[in-house]
C-alpha cells in the first residue's frame, strides 16, 4: 500500500464490536504479546550474530500488529499457517519463546526438534501448522485446513498469511479459485511490507488498486488494512473471519506494515533499496507498538511505567529463552532418522515391512 | 472362493471398501464425480456416497493436491487422483516438499494421511508430456511411500493399504492394465490388504530373476514362458509391488538363488527404480552374481507419439527375452 | 459465456475497418479456411475410428471461426501458440493438410515425423510454436516468445491460446502479472467452449462477470467475443493485437464458442454433461461457418454453388491428406533417438564428448 | 598465466564474458539484477549491462521460467537463475516438459538454447525444502543436459560451454563453493570453455576410485589425503563434472586401473547419480571390480536444519575415509 493511503484520515477503531469487548487486562496482553514478539526476536537477532544459529533469520520485527491483531480473533477452531517469517504468528498462537528459541539453535528441545529451523515453527496442538519455505507454498495448506474444519463440520476458519511478492505464485491463485469455488473459511491475510527481498511491489506485482483487489477476479471479499493500528487491523479481520466460520465465504486482507530489518539477517542491502527517511518514517510514525502503547496511555489502562515493566519481562523472557536454548542438548544422528515417516516412528507392523531406508 | 474382476473394478472395490470404513476417506481429482472418472476408476461412487465424499476439481492440481494435504494434515484421509500422473509436474511442489517434508520439518508433529494415484504409463500414445514413469521420482524422496500394482488382486489390497497408512502414498496405476483381469479374493474372506513392502514371486524359476514392477511383471511374466518354452532357460519373476518401502530381502533372496538378473523398468534409463535395484544387488549380493546385472528400460527419448512404434521404445517381452540371451 | 450474452442483440461488425478491407476472395478464403478446418477433422475423425490413430484426438469442430478469425490477423512478425486441441489453429496458419494428417497418423511425414501426435503440430517457419498438452502449460511459453519479440525489436505479437478450463492453471496467472508487470505483447485467448472436458465453466472457476474480467487483477485489458462472429473475432482482435504491436500491452480475449463433439473423441460422456438440445442449439443457430457462409451469400459474395464447391474440394483435400497419411512410411527404431538434443542431431564437436545416452 | 578466483567470480567472469560474445545473452531470475544477486553471483552485472540484459522477476518461477523457454525457442539465449535449485518444484512442468520435449515433440523443428542455474546444495541451514540435490532428478530426462562445477575454473568452463550448448543446461552450482578459490585461466590466453561430458580426473591414485561431482569432489580430495597420510591407500579422485552427458570412458577407466570404487554424492541414496553410476560400472566393468561399489550419499531422510549436526548428515570427508576402509 501506498503511504499515500497510510497517510489519509484515519478512522478510530476501538470503538467496534469486538475491540469494545476488551477488558483492560486483555488489551495490556495484546501490548505484552507485540513486545515480546519483539523482545523475542531482538535476541534471536543478538545470538544469530553471535553464531549460535544457522540459515536465515527472517525478523518480523515492525510487522507485530498483524499476527498479534488476527490471531488476538483465533478461537478453538481457527487455524493458523503462514510462510517463514514465522516467529510472530507462533508466539502469538502462544508457543513458548523457550521451545521456539532452542528451535532456532537447533536443539533437540525445539518446538521442531531443531528439524525445522528458523522458518519452521510448528505447534499444531495450538493450531499452528507452520512455518514454511517455499514462497507461497502454504497457500494451498491453509485451504486444506479450511476444507477439513468445513469437512468435519466445525465453525472455525483458517488465517492463512503470506507476503506481497507471494502473491505471484500460481498456488495462490489456484487456491483463490478453490476457496471461492468450494466456499471455504480460508482467509488469505498478504502482509504487505512494500517489498520481497530487494523487490518493491510495484516491480514484482501488475495490479490495479491494490494487491488484494485481485480477490474480485474470483468474486470473492477482500479489504485493506493499516497493520500499524492493532485496532483496525482487529475490526476488518473480525468481519472475514465471521464470514468463513458462518458463511464459509473466502477473503483477501491486504494489511499493510513494515519490516525494520533486511529481507533476513544476511540482507546486506537491506538500505540500499529502501531510503533511511523512509525506514525512519515508519518507525517515527507507524510502529505498532508505539502507537498501541501510546493508546492505551492515552486510554489509562497502563501507565508508561508499567508499559515499560512489559519490556523489560519480555527482555528477560527472551534472554531466558537464549540460555534454555543455549544448554539445550543437540540432536544427535540418530535423530536425523526420526520424524520421517509416522509408521517407522510409531514402529508399527506396517513398519517392519520392506526397507524404508536406504543409508549405506 | 475367488473372483476375476478387472484391475479397474479392484481398484474400485477397494476405495469403495474404504469410503465405508472410514468417514473421512474423500475422494477427489478432476472428473472423478459426475464423469466418473476420466478412466472410470472411480465410476458409479459419486452416484453412491454423493457431493460431500467423491469431489470434482477444477484443473489446478498445485491447489487441489496442496488441498488435500492441508487437509489430511487435520485428520482427513483423502485420496487424490491425478487423472495422469504425469500431472505431477504442475504440483510437484505439494508433492516432494509439503507432502514429504512436513512431518519431517516439524519433528513428528504432524502426519499426513494422504493417497496420490492414477495411471502412470506410457504406451496409449499421447505423448512425451503424458507420459512420464515417475516411480523412482517420488520413490527417492524421503518421507514418501510409493507403490505400483501389477494385477487386480494387488491394486485392491495395496489401495486399501495406502489408505490405511498413515504416511503420504503415491500409487501408481497403468491405463493399459485397468482392463485386465485377475483373481480377487472375495470380501466375505475378509479384508484383502495387501502391506506396503512386500515383493511378490509371481514365477518361481532356477536359472534367472527378472524383477519388475507394473505393467513390465507382466511382460517379464511373458518373456519367462518364452525362455522356457524356446530357450529351455527357467526365469523367476519377481513382482516389487511396491518401491518404497521395497523388499530388499526378497530381492536378494532370487538373486542369491540364481545368481543371474535382468531388471526390467518402464523407467528411462538415467535413474529409475531399477538403477537402485541394481545399485542394492551389486553391493550386497556382489559373491553371488555370476554376471553383470542387466536392464530392460525404455528407450532414452521423450515417449514417441507414433503407435507403430511406441511399444518398441518400451519394454516388452522381445527385448527382455533378447536381453536374457547376452547374459552368459 | 452464457447463452443470454450469446443471444444479445447483435452489433454488425462487417463494418470495422479491419473487416471493411476485407477483399471478396479474402473472404471466400476465409470461408474456406473455416471449412477446410471442419472436413479436415471430419475426415480424422473416421480414421481415428477406423483406428488409424492413437491417443486422443480432440476436435476443434464448432470452434473454427476463432483460430480462422484470429489468425487471419497475423503478419510475418505475429505468432501462434495454444494447446493439445490444435488442428484448427495449425491449418490456419498455413500447415498443410498431409504433413497434418500424417502427424496423427504417426508417420515420418508428419510435421513432427510422427514424434508429437495430435496433440503436438509445430511449424515454427510458420510462426506456429504448437500444440502443448499440459493444460496451461502453454502460457508460459507464449509469454516467452512475446517477451523475444519485444527483445529482437519485432513489431509483433503472441497470440496465445487457451481453454475455460485452463484459466485455473497456476502457471496462466503467472503469465499474466509478468505479461502486465513487464508490457508483453501477448494475447491470450480464451477459447470458452462452456467446459474442460464434462466440468461446466460454473462448475471449476468462480469470477464476476466472465473469466476474461480476472485481467483486471492485473490491471490489464479485456474483452468478450462472440466466437460464432467471424467478423466480431477479427475486429476486436484486432484491437488487441494493435495494442501489443504498438504499446506493448498484453490482453486477455475470452471468445464463446462451442464444441460439438466431446472433450475427445474417446469422451464418452459427451452428451451426458450437456443437453442434447444445448448441442443442436449451437449447431443450429451459432454455427460459424453457416453463419459466415449466410453471410457472404447475402453479401453476394459468394453462391451456394460456391460454398458447396469449396466444401467439396475441402473434403477431397481431406480425403487425399489421409492416403498421404496412410501411404506414408513410419517411424522406425532409430528414429526414436533422433531429435532429442539439437546437438546430437547436428553431430557437432559438443555431441561427441561424452555419452548423451543410456540405453542398455 | 594463471589468476586466483573464487568460484563466485569465475561463475561471474564467464556470464560476462558471454553477455560481451553474444547479444542475444540474457541474464533472468528473483533479484540478479538491481540487488546483485542473491549470492552475488551477478554483483555488478546490471550496472554494467543494464536492464535489457540483466532483468529481475518477480517470484513466479514456472513463469519467468516458461518466458525463458519460449524465448529460446526464438533464438534468445536466456540464462536463468533460480535463487535456489530447490525451487525447481513450483517450475517442474517447465523445466522437464517444456525445455525437455519441445524438440522431440516437434520433431526437431525447435531447440531450447537455455541455461538454469543456480546452488543446488545441503549444508547451508535452510531445511528439507531448500536443501534439494536434483542433479540426478533432471539427467534423468532426456533432452535436458546437466552439469555441476567444483571449482572455479570448472565453473567458469561449465556456465561458458552451457550458454553456447544449443540444448538446455542445467548448471548446479553450490553455496558453500561460492567462496573458494582457485585456478582459473587468464582470458588473456583465450576462451576457458570446458565442454559438457568431460571428466577431470581431480588426483592420481592407483588402490581405489573415489567417483563425485560438485562439493563431494572437495570432500573426496580432502579424504583422500586423509587416506593416503593414515592408512596409505592411495585414491584416485574422478570428478565427473558434467552428469549427461556423462563420461562414462572415463567412469570405466578409473575402474579398471583400481579395481575397487566408492561414489560420492550429496543425493540422497534412493536413486540420485551415483545409483545410475553404480550400475553402468557394474554393467561394463564387471569383471573388474574386485569388491562391491559402495556409496556415500547424505543419510537418508529430509535435510535435517540443526547446524550442529547437519553437516554430519551429508557426505564428508570422515564419512567417506569410513566407507573405503570397509572395502576390502
Ligand atoms: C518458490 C520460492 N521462490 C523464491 C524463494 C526465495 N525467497 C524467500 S522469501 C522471498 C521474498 C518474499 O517476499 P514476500 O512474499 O513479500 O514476503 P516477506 O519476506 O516480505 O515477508 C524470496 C524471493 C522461495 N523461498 N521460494
Ligand atoms: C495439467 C493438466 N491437467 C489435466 C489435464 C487433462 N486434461 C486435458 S484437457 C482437459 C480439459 C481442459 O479444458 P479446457 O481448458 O476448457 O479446454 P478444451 O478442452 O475445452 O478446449 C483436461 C482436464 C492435462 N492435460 N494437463
Ligand atoms: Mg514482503
Ligand atoms: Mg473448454
Amino acid at each position: 500500500m501506498s503511504t499515500a493511503q497510510l497517510d489519509s484520515p484515519r478512522l478510530d477503531f476501538a470503538g467496534s464490536a469486538v475491540n469494545r469487548e476488551l477488558t483492560p487486562e486483555r488489551k495490556i496482553d495484546l501490548l505484552r504479546q507485540m513486545i515480546r514478539i519483539r523482545r523475542f526476536e531482538q535476541a534471536a537477532l543478538k545470538y544469530y550474530n553471535a553464531g549460535k544459529m544457522n540459515g536465515f533469520l527472517h525478523l518480523y520485527i515492525g510487522q507485530e500488529a498483524v499476527a498479534t491483531g488476527t490471531i488476538s480473533l483465533c478461537g478453538e477452531n481457527d487455524h493458523v499457517i503462514t510462510a517463514y517469517r514465522d516467529h510472530g504468528h507462533a508466539l502469538a498462537v502462544g508457543m513458548d519463546m523457550n521451545s521456539c528459541m532452542a528451535e532456532m539453535y537447533g536443539k533437540q528441545t525445539g518446538c521442531s526438534k531443531g528439524k525445522g529451523g528458523s522458518m519452521h515453527f510448528f505447534a499444531p496442538d495450538k493450531n499452528y501448522w507452520g512455518g514454511h519455505g517455499i514462497v507461497g507454498g502454504q497457500t494451498p495448506l491453509g485451504l486444506g485446513l479450511a476444507y477439513g474444519l468445513k469437512y468435519l463440520g466445525r465453525e472455525g476458519c483458517c488465517l492463512c498469511y503470506l507476503g506481497d511478492g507471494a502473491v505471484n505464485q500460481g498456488a495462490f491463485h489456484e487456491s483463490l479459485n478453490l476457496a471461492a469455488l468450494f466456499d471455504l473459511p480460508v482467509i488469505y491475510v498478504i502482509e504487505n511490507n512494500g517489498y520481497s527481498m530487494g523487490t518493491s511491489q510495484k516491480r514484482s506485482s501488475a495490479y490495479r488498486g491494490c494487491l488484494a483487489q485481485r480477490a474480485e477476479a474470483y468474486d470473492m471479499e477482500w479489504d485493506v488494512i493499516d497493520g500499524s493500528d492493532l485496532y483496525e487491523v482487529r475490526a476488518k479481520t473480525h468481519i472475514a473471519m465471521e464470514r468463513a466460520r458462518k458463511e464459509h465465504r473466502p477473503s483477501i486482507l491486504e494489511i499493510s506494515t513494515y519490516r525494520y530489518y533486511g529481507h533476513s539477517v544476511a540482507d546486506a542491502n537491506a538500505k540500499k533499496y529502501r531510503s533511511p527517511e523512509e525506514i525512519e518514517n515508519y518507525k517515527q510514525n507507524h510502529d505498532p507498538i508505539t502507537l498501541f502503547r501510546k493508546r492505551l496511555i492515552e486510554e489509562g489502562i497502563v501507565t508508561d511505567e508499567q508499559a515499560d515493566q512489559i519490556s523489560k519481562e519480555a527482555a528477560e523472557e527472551a534472554a531466558a529463552a537464549c540460555r534454555f536454548a543455549d544448554e539445550s542438548p543437540a540432536p544427535t544422528i540418530p535423530d536425523i532418522m526420526t520424524d520421517v515417516y509416522w509408521e517407522t516412528d510409531n514402529q508399527t507392523p506396517a513398519s517392519r515391512i520392506g526397507h524404508h531406508f536406504f543409508n549405506d | 472362493m475367488s473372483r476375476t474382476l478387472t484391475y479397474r473394478e479392484a481398484l474400485r472395490e477397494g476405495l469403495d471398501e474404504e469410503l465405508a470404513r472410514d468417514p473421512n476417506v474423500v475422494l477427489m481429482g478432476e472428473e472423478v464425480a459426475q464423469y466418473n472418472g476420466a478412466y472410470k476408476v472411480t465410476e458409479g461412487l459419486w452416484k453412491k456416497w454423493g457431493d460431500k465424499r467423491i469431489v470434482d476439481t477444477p484443473i489446478s492440481e498445485a491447489g487441489f493436491i496442496g488441498m488435500g494435504i492441508g487437509a489430511s494434515m487435520l485428520g482427513i484421509r483423502p485420496v487424490m487422483e491425478l487423472m495422469f500422473w504425469s500431472f505431477h509436474s504442475v504440483a510437484f511442489d505439494q508433492l516432494v516438499n509439503n507432502a514429504a517434508c512436513v512431518r519431517y520439518m516439524s519433528g513428528g508433529l504432524i502426519n499426513c494421511p494422504i493417497v496420490m494415484r492414477g495411471p502412470a504409463n506410457g504406451g496409449t500414445g499421447v505423448g512425451a508430456t503424458h507420459s512420464h514413469i515417475p516411480e523412482g521420482l517420488f520413490a527417492a524422496f524421503p518421507g514418501l511411500k510409493v507403490c505400483a500394482p501389477a494385477t487386480p488382486a494387488d491394486a485392491k489390497g495395496l489401495i486399501k493399504a495406502a489408505i490405511r497408512d498413515n504416511d503420504p502414498v503415491y500409487v501408481m496405476e497403468n491405463t493399459l492394465l485397468y482392463g485386465t483381469v485377475g483373481e480377487v479374493p472375495d470380501p466375505s474372506e475378509g479384508d484383502h490388504v495387501v502391506p506396503l513392502g512386500l515383493a511378490d514371486l509371481k514365477r518361481m524359476g532356477s536359472d534367472i530373476s527378472l524383477i519388475a514392477h507394473g505393467r513390465s511383471v507382466i511382460h517379464a511374466l511373458a518373456a519367462a514362458e518364452i525362455l522356457q518354452a524356446e530357450h529351455g532357460i527357467s526365469a523367476e519373476v519377481l513382482d516389487l509391488r511396491s518401491i518404497r518401502p521395497l523388499d530388499v530381502d526378497a530381492i536378494l533372496a532370487t538373486v542369491k538363488k540364481t545368481n543371474r538378473v535382468v531388471l526390467v523398468d518402464e523407467s528411462k534409463p538415467f535413474g529409475g527404480v531399477s538403477a537402485m535395484v541394481a545399485t542394492l544387488i551389486q553391493e550386497h549380493a556382489f559373491d553371488y552374481l555370476d554376471a553383470p546385472i542387466k536392464r530392460v528400460c525404455t528407450l532414452d527419448a521423450p515417449a514417441i507419439y507414433s503407435h507403430h512404434i511406441e511399444h518398441l521404445q518400451l519394454p516388452n517381452p522381445s527385448r527382455i527375452v533378447e536381453k536374457v540371451l547376452t547374459i552368459k
